[in-house]
């Protein structure tokens, strides 16, 4: 019964087998990846890590929906989850941890977490929290002067919708029905401050002030996420306007390899939220439907790691820039 | 050949670039349908549509940043900020973001957008109408800094601007919008990006200065001329960054004397940059000490007249000034 | 019956007749001394008009609620109705206008509108628009710290809410429920923008995804806005948190001196706008309540317009700053 | 008498100036329960409480916009800038709001708030937690711009920056925060702002410095002193705008050969301000031209540590300079 009911669940969104097994893959990959950026921190090797661990299922749900080099992507500093699924490699990430030369995000230029790719349409990722909003709403302007039907998913933390740019980008978004998502991940605290003292009343609810669609989303249950946003696809592409999505989750890492999170949060509430891992929920689901194993998982698992074993002795073997090198590329040339 | 002001050969410019390349927009506070408060964009959307030439919420950091994000999706977009005191909201969208897009991507990104500002003090201005912002930009690699004075040079330079494939921040000073009118080419001419201009060649000083200054320092230099018998060489940077050195340099080696004139603020400004790197390299050169005439370090400006008439260098002040060096 | 039924009105909002009387005179004052300003302007003595037209309700009916010298008051360049009420004169108004030395909101330093008084609580007004509203939650913050019952009103035009900094104040004044009251003139144009090329969705909504109330009212009816402003301060008061309060006007004149309306706007919508004058209206009702004849009317428009005359001569005449005045001030002394 | 560093320094007159005056907050993000990212902030919200040490919301306007809010209403906040890289957002409330509050109002409101901002580049800090930022803020009237270096000085500038009734932004730079460790008085103590700082006589070349480059100057004026009996006069601004001209141009006149180092990218950093006075007002006293070094022009600074070591003025490029200098 609750089997029949939830199988109708991926089957009434239109995902098949291989959807599923696309999106648990890649959740997976993200989180192997990370665990071994982790790693690699404590070898000393790794100067910084910022974690998606939590995170996946919201990730994948929301950018499954993107069409790769053709909609744009601006991603926030833990989407890893995105930029592989979109076609990034395990290399690519370690690559970037250590900034090496072949970093494909910035040639060792920036942190860990700073994707960009002009073959992928991910937009070059920065620093400074929110900045990306005001962004992608000229993107997705673009794409509505010329008449294209491409979609811009725009993405952030909780904190990262308390500065003014992303209001402005709501309020643009809404007066000219943009063909932009934004995405926000909740994941209850921003550093150590937690989301009591950083967001009035709720995220979700505001959208409707701007005149568009704003919903709550269990953002670790991957197929939640990716309904909210194929929907919001949806309306984009039909020029029906912008959609937000508030996906609540959690991160289940220290905000960085640089905070103690002891300082400020207690040890059960992260066990609490370790339940609700949504990897290990999507498994349950997949299970639950036959469409996987132990042995399958523990296969793919092996592959997985095998994979981020190999990209991570690459990227570790892999030269740094001259540093001569940080002299060039200031100025583009025609 | 028509004759033209400030403000209508940075229309002209603004309308052949449009024409002649579909992915050029205009985006900024009122530039539609009331075709900007100076007027510079009157006509466009008339012509182009509301797409092309759209009106912007109040919100700069909003305009600066759809710009960005519209130059990453193959367009072309001119930026205005209607006042530049009103660009500090903008800051971090054209400091942290369009200045640093290609260079944090490695190249992979660029970021191709004009941003026009209005800046100077004009009267009735007052402190929110008047300042004048260059210094605050003139610290950042990635980006480039432009103020035109003479009518032709601006209409060649907002071409540039706008083809050029990094951020350009383009400043407009207000009260030379309609103070002269010069033959302005019909066709297609190139003044390019980084290189200054030597107004009048001379050998006893070298002025340099933008804006209203440098109308300023033109006419004190014929002055100078007639009743003195100096001959000032009078250099305007028109891009005042990355800095045409070479220029400013060989004209300081040829007086051995420079005035840096500025409405600026004088402290912190640009012509602080300018006198340094002439003090350094134009040492063996120099017979006098390199001298810097601004605004003084108040608020600019006032909005009584008679204040703001004392806050703004006078031909007085500046004519003082080119003769102490002179004579130095 | 009509007649009873508003008359209630007044009287259940616990205003008496010298409140009325109040309200109307400083309404009618405050118009008589912009009418004066466009006169000043059309003989080239006043070299920028800002004007209060139409939106004379809205001011009084929401600054009525202030404690002067208490309360801190943080108004746009429009609210001269406010400035008024809570003590400063026409003559301070001209002054201002015309930039002389005895100017008190500046010295002439600022343009007209620019209101500032230590004595009356009113912030210094910048040009910059909205940045007051991360201010006023400051000012409200510091009543808060201190446990004092002040409340701070700060307002803008409906284009004040665009920058972000409109947002930052909104999110910060829900999370610490501070004693705030947001007033917004929505006034259909911003220069020539209209309120749809401005504003997405609806400015008064807005308040409920911050977690707290927003109420729309009629902005050219001073007792509804009275009303609204009442109960706001009475939450503010009570530590009940912030209120928005969308104050629905028009702009009656051109956006200021130096701009020419028929460039973006039809005669016709004015002079629908001018039917619903918030002074008239006012009017109309306290002879309803016989609480005003035309005899008495006249008189008090005759004596306005003396005082008005007055101070118009008395600025006119007096004397500018020193010019070598723009040179103190800059920092404070301790 | 203990000795502490640059971050223990701070905190330590921040705790003092809390205890002794009940007006004195603390905002920002992250100051509370965790005690700065950096720590300069520990423990004081469990000392003083969730009000007056309270974490703001990611919103860098609204922290310094509500320090000005709160000032007005009787306050004396000091806003904490996460990393001065992010202080773009607030920089409208700092220029146009902040530094102009006393001048706009003829003298009625006043804005005694403190800004303290991390500067400079660090390991792993990459492009947007290294930038020197200095030069945005120093060509503006009414505010006041500090970057002490040394604990005892940091402590007694951060309760003058606070007791001082004008906006004062406080830099501190990231890698000096451990640097060095030294006695740091327990009792109140005056330094007042404005007021350089000499570190050393010498008589052969005068290098002005601050933050890292301080320390590196100070190290190589010791080398260049053994090894080739150079005697260099170290001057610390401390105080960034306004500048301390005066102890400048006392050292310039005396050595009659000025060096002025600063991490932040060259062209158009408060260097060139320095100069340009010492070339003006020295220019007869002076054997030598001022010569500057500084970052090269381009975005601070890159992430790998070879890129960043490389971006860096380093002691060599120092002592380079310096020997360029005193042999000239
Ligand atoms: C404008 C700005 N201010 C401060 C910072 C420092 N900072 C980096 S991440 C962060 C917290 C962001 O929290 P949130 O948006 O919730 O994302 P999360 O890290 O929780 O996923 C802060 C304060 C920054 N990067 N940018
Ligand atoms: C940050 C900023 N950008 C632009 C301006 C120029 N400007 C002055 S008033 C105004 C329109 C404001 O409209 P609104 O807030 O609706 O107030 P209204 O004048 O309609 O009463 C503009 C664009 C400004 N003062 N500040
Ligand atoms: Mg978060
Ligand atoms: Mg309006």
């Amino acid at each position: 019964m609750a089997i029949r009911e939830t199988s109708a669940r991926h089957e009434a969104l239109g995902l098949d087998e291989d959807d599923l097994h696309r999106m648990h893959y890649h959740m997976l990959i993200a989180r192997r990846v990370d665990e071994r950026s982790w790693i690699l921190n404590r070898q000393g090797k790794a100067a910084f890590v910022i974690s998606c661990q939590g995170q996946e299922g919201a990730q994948v749900g929301a950018a499954y929906n993107l069409r790769p080099g053709y909609d744009y992507l601006y991603p926030y500093y833990r989407d890893s989850g995105m930029t592989l699924l979109l076609g990034q490699t395990p290399r690519d990430q370690l690559l970037s941890l250590l900034g090496k030369k072949e970093d494909p995000n910035s040639g060792g230029r920036q942190m860990p977490g700073h994707y960009s790719s002009r073959k992928l349409n991910i937009v070059t990722t920065s620093a400074p929290v929110g900045v990306q909003f005001p962004q992608a709403t000229g993107t997705a302007l673009a794409f509505k002067v010329r008449g294209e039907d491409g979609v811009v998913l725009a993405c952030g933390g909780e904190a990262s919708t308390s500065g003014g740019d992303w209001h402005e980008a709501m309020n643009f978004a809404g007066i000219h029905k943009l063909p932009v998502v934004f995405l926000v991940e909740n994941n209850v605290y921003a550093i150590s401050v937690p989301a009591k003292f950083q967001v009035a009343g709720s995220i979700a609810k505001r959208a409707e002030g701007y005149g568009f669609p704003g919903v709550e989303v269990d953002g670790n249950d991957v197929l939640d996420v990716y309904e909210a946003a194929r929907e919001a696809f949806e309306r984009a592409r039909g020029g029906e306007g912008p959609t937000l999505i508030e996906a609540k989750t959690y991160r289940m890492t220290a905000h960085s390899s640089d905070d103690d999170d002891r300082r400020y949060r207690e040890r059960e509430e992260i066990e609490e939220w370790r339940q609700k891992d949504p990897i290990v929920r999507f498994e349950k689901y997949l299970m639950e439907h036959d469409l996987l194993d132990e042995e399958r998982k523990e296969e793919m698992d092996a592959e997985i790691k095998a994979e981020v074993t190999e990209a991570s002795e690459y990227a570790e073997n892999a030269p740094f820039a001259d540093p001569e090198d940080v002299l060039t590329g200031v100025y583009a040339e025609n | 050949m028509a004759t033209k002001n400030l403000l209508q050969a940075i229309h002209e410019g603004l309308a052949e670039e449009m024409r002649s390349d579909e992915s050029v927009m205009v985006l900024g506070e009122d530039v539609g349908r009331a075709g900007g408060v100076f007027r510079v964009t009157q006509g466009l959307q008339e012509e182009f549509g509301e797409q092309r030439v759209m009106d912007t919420p109040l919100a700069e950091s909003l305009i600066v940043g759809s710009a960005i994000g519209l130059s990453v999706n193959g367009m072309r977009p001119v930026a205005e900020i209607q006042f530049a005191d009103f660009i500090p909201p903008a800051f971090d969208q054209i400091i942290n973001e369009a200045a640093k897009f290609h260079y944090r991507s490695n190249g992979a990104w660029s970021c191709p957008i004009t941003i026009r500002a209005p800046y100077g003090v004009v009267p009735g201005g007052a402190l929110y109408h008047s300042q004048s912002i260059e210094a605050w930009f003139c610290n950042t690699p990635g980006l480039k800094v432009v103020a035109p004075t003479y009518p032709a040079d601006a209409k060649a330079m907002i071409k540039s601007s706008i083809r050029d494939p990094n951020p350009v921040l383009f400043l407009e000073h207000k009260r030379t919008y309609r103070l002269i009118k010069e033959e302005v080419p019909e066709e297609d001419y190139e003044v390019p990006l980084g290189k200054a201009r030597v107004h009048r060649e001379g050998s006893d000083i070298t002025v340099v200065a933008y804006g209203l200054m440098l109308y300023t320092a033109i006419e004190v230099a014929g002055k100078l001329s007639e009743e003195h018998g100096i001959e000032t060489e009078v250099v305007e940077p028109r891009t005042l960054y990355p800095l045409d050195k070479e220029t400013i340099l060989d004209s300081a080696k040829k007086t051995g004397k420079v005035l840096v004139i500025s409405e600026a603020n004088l402290t912190g400004s640009v012509s602080g940059e300018i006198a340094a790197v002439v003090a350094r390299e134009a040492f063996e050169w120099l017979d006098g000490p390199v001298m810097r005439l601004g605004a003084p370090d108040v608020p600019a400006a006032a909005f009584a007249k008679p204040m703001m008439d004392y806050f703004v260098p006078s031909a007085e002040k500046i004519e003082e000034a080119m003769l102490e060096l002179a004579r130095y």
